[in-house]
C-alpha cells in the first residue's frame, strides 16, 4: 500500500462520485474522464501496461467523447428543473450500499487467503500479440466480428427516421 | 491488508458508486456512464487478480480485461446510439417519463 | 488522374518560393515606411477642405450650407455657421463655417459630401498616414487641419481639379456677366429676363 | 570524436548525473530528460512560427516578418511578450474550471508524447514496450482537451469548432493507426527503439527505410493526410476556419491561454512529424551509409524539419475542405486505402524477399488507387467542381 495508490484511489472515487452526483451532465462526462485516467493509472500500477494504454485510448479517446457527443445530441447539458434524481433514488442508494457492504465484507473477510506481494510479472506486448493469435484467436475473432456488429447497429439505430422510412 | 485487496475494496466501491448512480439517475447517458463504471471496476478486479494470481504468465486476466475493455467501447456506442433514437422520438432522455411502451 | 491538381498546385507554390529569393521582381509589396507607391489619381480617401489664394481663412470655398452635414451617412460632419458674412470667390458675399469638424474615424470614406456640395468646397483627400496617439481628439480634424490649397488639390487629382476649374470659371463668367448686366441697366428690371433662359441651358 | 558527437547529449546528461548522490540518479535523469524537452521544443515551435510566416510569405511572392530582429528572426518573442502581456478573459458565462483546465490538458498530454520518441541513438526518454500505443493514447486525450475548450466558453462558434475538430480528429485516427499498423506488423514491434534499428540496414549504402517499400509510401503517405487533419492544419483547418467560426474552438481565449493553445498546435505538430519520421523515415538513421559519422539527432531533427516545411507548404497551396468533403475523404477514400494497405503489408511479409513482392504489391496499390480515384471521380466525390453560377 504505497503512497501512489491512496493518491490515486482517491483520484479514481472522487471521479467516480462527481460522475454520478454532478448536477451539470457535461461535468458528469468530464468527471468519468478523470476516473477512467485514475483506473489507467492503476493498471500501470499494477505493470499492465497494455491494458493501461489500451484503457486510455479507448476510454479517454472514444468513449468519453461518445458520451460528450450524446449529451450534446440529446440538449441533455440543460440541468432539469424537477431534480437530476429518480423518484426512488433512496431504493437505489440503499441496494448499492447493500452491495458494497457485501462485496467489502467478503473482500475484508477473505484477507488471509489472499496472495502478498508477489514477483513483478513481465509481460511484453509480444507475448499479448502471441496469445491474442494463438490461445485466444477466438475470443479476438468474436469480438472483432461484435465490433462490427456494434458499428452497423449504432449507425442504424441513430439513422434519421425519415430515412429509414423512404 | 494485503495490497490485492486495497484493489478489490476500490473496485468494489467504484462498483458501487456506478451501481448507485445508475439506479438513481434520471438522465439516460447517466445510467450509462453508472454501467461504464461498473465495467471498469470489473475490470480494474481482473487486472489486480491477475497480477497477483499464482499464473500471471497465462495473461488470463489481462486478456479478460481487454476483451471487456473491446466490448464495453461496442456497448457504449450502441447504447449511446439507442438514447440519442429514443431522444429523438420521445424528445426526452429523462428515464421516468419513459413509461410507455408504444411509441 | 485523382492528386494531379494537388501536385500542379504544390509545383506552382514551389516556384513561387524560389521565386520570390531570385527575382526580385516577383514581389509584390513594398517595404512601407523607407519605400512607398505614389498613389493613383483616382485614390480617395477622407475628404478635406478647398480654399483658393494664400490665406486659408479668407479663401474658403465653403460657405457653410450644411448640405454635407446633413447628407453624410455616418454624421461625421459638424458645422457651425458664422453670423457675418464675406465675399466668396465670386465677389459674393457669403456665410462662412466659423466651425468645420470632420471626425475621421467616424467617416466612412464614402465621397456623397463631395457629390452634394455645390461649391466645389469638399473634395476627397489621398493623405493616408493619419494616425495619432490621441484616439479622441487626434483623429477630430477642424477647420484648420482641413484646410488645403486649391494648388494642393491641383497635385493629387489633377484631370479632376481642371473640370472643377472649367465649372467654376463658367459660373464666375455668368455671375459677372449677370453683375454687368446688372450694373448697366439697373433701371429696366426686364433686362434681367432674357438672360434666364440662358442660365437654364448652361 | 564521432561518437562523442553523437552521444553528446547523453554524455552531459550522465556527467550531470553523476554529480549528484547515487539515489538522486534514476529520478534526477528522468528530470533532466523532461528539462531538456520542456526547453527544446517550445524553442523549435518559436523559430518555426517564424518560419512558417517567412514562409507562407514567400509563397505568395512576399518577403514576411522582416523587422524585429535580424532578418525577422525576434519576432516570436515580441509576439510572445504580447500575448504575455495581454489581459486574460474570462467570459462571464463561461465555465470557469473547465475554461482554465482545457489548455493546460491540451499542452501536458502533448508534451507527454514527446516522452518515448527517440530522438538520436540511446537518445529517447522512456524506452517503453508499447511506446506507439501510448504515443497514440496521449494523442488521444487531446481530443477531449479541445471539446473542454470549445465547450466551456460559451460560444456558438468555439463549441462548432470544437465539435466539428473532435470529429475530425476521431475520423482521422482511424486511418492515423491503420497506417502505422502496417509498420509494426513489418518491424515486430510497438517499441519506437526497435522500429528504428529494424529500418537502420543499408543496402549498396541505401537505407532500409520503410518508405522506400510499397506499402511504405503508400502508408506514409496516409499518415501524412491523417496527420494533416490530426493537428487541424490547412487544407484540414476546419475547426479554426476563420471566415466562418472566427476562431474556432479558442475563440474565448486570450493571452496566455491562448498562446498555450498556440504552443499546443504546434507541439502535436512536432511529435506527429517525429513519430512520422520514426516509423517511416527511418528515424534517426543516415539516408546514406557513408554519412552515418553525422549525428543521429542531427538527422531526426532535420527529418522532422523537413516535416514541417511540407506542412507549410501544403498549407500555402491548398483550399480549405468543406465538412462533408473532409468526413467522405476519411471514410470513403482513404480508410479503405489504409485497409488494402494492411492486405498488401501482409502479402509483402510472406512472399519473402525478390523482386516479386515488389511488383505485386505495387501493382495491388496502385490498381487500388486508381480504382478509388475513378469511383470517386465518377461520383463527383472528387475532381473539378462545377458550381451553378459558373454556368
Amino acid at each position: 500500500m504505497s503512497i501512489a495508490f491512496y493518491l490515486i484511489a482517491a483520484l479514481t472515487v472522487a471521479g467516480g462520485l462527481a460522475a454520478v452526483l454532478l448536477k451539470n451532465t457535461v461535468h458528469c462526462a468530464l468527471a468519468l474522464t478523470v476516473a477512467f485516467a485514475g483506473l489507467a493509472l492503476f493498471f500501470l500500477q499494477l505493470d499492465a501496461q497494455f491494458a493501461g494504454f489500451a484503457q486510455i485510448l479507448v476510454y479517454i479517446g472514444a468513449v468519453a467523447i461518445l458520451v460528450v457527443f450524446a449529451i450534446l445530441l440529446t440538449r441533455g447539458s440543460e440541468t432539469p428543473k424537477d431534480g437530476v434524481f429518480s423518484k426512488n433514488w433512496f431504493v437505489g442508494l440503499v441496494i448499492a450500499a447493500g452491495v458494497f457492504a457485501v462485496l467489502g465484507w467478503a473482500v475484508l473477510q477473505s484477507g488471509h487467503v489472499l496472495p502478498h506481494e508477489t514477483a513483478v510479472p513481465v509481460v511484453t506486448v509480444l507475448q499479448i500479440g502471441n496469445a491474442l493469435m494463438g490461445r485466444y484467436v477466438l475470443p479476438l475473432e468474436i469480438v472483432a466480428l461484435l465490433l462490427t456488429a456494434a458499428m452497423i447497429g449504432a449507425v442504424i439505430v441513430a439513422l434519421h427516421e425519415k430515412e429509414s422510412a423512404k | 491488508m494485503t495490497p490485492l485487496s486495497g484493489y478489490l475494496i476500490v473496485a468494489a466501491l467504484l462498483f458501487s458508486i456506478g451501481l448507485a448512480g445508475a439506479l438513481t439517475r434520471r438522465n439516460a447517458i447517466l445510467v450509462l456512464i453508472g454501467i461504464e463504471l461498473m465495467l471498469n471496476a470489473a475490470n480494474l478486479n481482473l487486472i489486480a487478480f491477475w497480477r497477483y494470481g499464482p499464473h500471471p504468465e497465462a495473461l488470463t486476466g489481462m486478456m479478460f480485461a481487454i476483451f471487456s475493455i473491446a466490448v464495453a467501447a461496442a456497448e457504449a456506442a450502441v447504447g449511446l446510439g439507442l438514447v440519442i433514437s429514443i431522444h429523438r422520438h420521445a424528445h426526452t432522455t429523462d428515464l421516468d417519463r419513459m413509461n410507455r411502451m408504444k411509441g | 488522374m485523382l492528386g494531379e491538381g494537388i501536385l500542379k498546385g504544390l509545383a506552382e507554390t514551389a516556384k513561387n518560393f524560389a521565386g520570390s529569393f531570385v527575382s526580385a521582381e516577383r514581389l509584390t509589396t513594398v517595404q512601407y515606411p523607407e519605400q512607398r507607391i505614389a498613389p493613383i489619381e483616382a485614390t480617395r480617401d477622407f475628404p478635406f477642405l478647398v480654399y483658393d489664394g494664400a490665406d486659408w481663412e479668407a479663401g474658403m470655398r465653403c460657405v457653410a450650407c450644411q448640405i454635407c452635414e446633413k447628407e453624410c451617412p455616418p454624421k461625421c460632419i459638424y458645422i457651425v455657421k458664422s453670423a457675418d458674412k464675406k465675399p466668396d470667390a465670386v465677389g459674393k458675399p457669403q456665410f462662412y463655417p466659423s466651425r468645420f469638424d470632420i471626425d475621421i474615424s467616424v467617416c466612412m470614406s464614402c465621397q456623397i459630401c463631395v457629390e452634394v456640395c455645390p461649391f466645389e468646397a469638399i473634395k476627397m483627400d489621398t493623405e493616408y498616414e493619419l494616425s495619432t496617439t490621441d484616439r479622441f481628439g487626434g483623429l477630430l480634424l477642424d477647420r484648420k487641419q482641413l484646410a488645403k490649397s486649391d494648388e494642393y488639390y491641383h497635385r493629387i487629382h489633377p484631370t479632376e481639379a481642371y473640370e472643377v476649374d472649367a465649372r467654376l470659371a463658367q459660373g464666375k463668367a455668368k455671375a459677372d456677366a449677370k453683375n454687368t448686366a446688372a450694373a448697366t441697366a439697373p433701371a429696366v428690371r426686364n433686362a434681367e429676363s432674357p438672360a434666364r433662359p440662358a442660365e437654364g441651358g448652361a | 570524436m564521432i561518437y562523442t558527437m553523437d552521444q553528446i547529449f547523453v554524455l552531459l546528461q550522465h556527467w550531470l548525473m553523476g554529480m549528484l548522490p547515487a539515489a538522486l540518479q534514476p529520478i534526477a535523469g528522468i528530470l533532466l530528460g523532461v528539462a531538456a524537452i520542456v526547453c527544446l521544443f517550445p524553442a523549435l515551435f518559436a523559430l518555426t512560427t517564424v518560419f512558417e510566416r517567412k514562409g507562407l510569405a514567400r509563397i505568395q511572392n512576399r518577403i514576411g516578418p522582416n523587422r524585429v530582429g535580424p532578418l525577422g528572426i525576434l519576432q516570436p518573442v515580441a509576439d510572445g511578450i504580447k500575448s504575455l502581456t495581454k489581459e486574460d478573459i474570462v467570459p462571464l458565462s463561461a465555465d470557469a474550471a473547465v475554461h482554465f483546465l482545457a489548455p493546460l490538458v491540451l499542452v501536458v498530454a502533448v508534451f507527454m508524447g514527446f516522452a518515448v520518441l527517440p530522438m538520436g541513438r540511446n537518445m529517447v526518454l522512456v524506452d517503453m514496450d508499447a511506446g506507439l500505443l501510448f504515443f497514440f493514447a496521449m494523442g488521444a486525450s487531446t481530443e477531449l482537451a479541445v471539446f473542454m475548450a470549445g465547450w466551456s466558453s460559451r460560444n456558438k462558434y468555439s463549441l462548432l469548432g470544437a465539435m466539428r475538430a473532435v470529429a475530425q480528429m476521431i475520423s482521422y485516427e482511424v486511418p492515423l493507426l491503420m497506417s502505422s499498423v502496417a509498420v509494426v506488423m513489418i518491424a515486430g514491434s510497438l517499441s519506437l527503439t526497435k522500429i528504428v534499428e529494424a529500418q537502420n540496414h543499408y543496402t549498396w549504402g541505401l537505407p532500409h527505410w520503410y518508405i522506400f517499400t510499397p506499402w511504405g509510401l503508400a502508408g506514409f503517405l496516409m499518415y501524412a493526410i491523417a496527420t494533416t487533419a490530426e493537428t487541424n492544419r490547412s487544407p484540414f483547418d476546419l475547426p479554426e476556419g476563420e471566415s466562418e467560426l472566427v476562431a474556432g474552438y479558442h475563440t474565448e481565449y486570450s493571452g496566455f491561454k491562448f498562446a498555450l493553445f498556440f504552443l499546443g498546435e504546434y507541439l502535436a505538430m512536432f511529435s506527429i512529424s517525429g513519430l512520422g519520421t520514426t516509423l517511416f523515415l527511418g528515424g534517426w538513421s543516415a539516408p546514406f551509409s557513408f554519412l552515418g559519422w553525422v549525428p543521429s539527432w542531427f538527422w531526426f531533427f532535420s527529418k522532422m524539419m523537413l516535416s514541417i516545411f511540407v506542412f507549410i507548404w501544403m498549407r500555402g497551396t491548398l483550399p480549405r475542405l468543406r465538412q462533408d468533403q473532409l468526413m467522405n475523404f476519411a471514410w470513403k477514400f482513404v480508410l479503405p486505402l489504409t485497409l488494402v494497405n494492411l492486405m498488401v503489408t501482409v502479402l509483402w511479409r510472406f512472399l519473402g524477399e525478390g523482386w516479386q513482392r515488389w511488383v505485386f504489391c505495387s501493382a495491388i496499390l496502385v490498381l487500388a488507387y486508381a480504382a478509388m480515384g475513378l469511383a470517386g471521380m465518377r461520383r463527383g466525390h472528387f475532381g473539378p467542381r462545377r458550381y451553378r453560377y459558373a454556368e
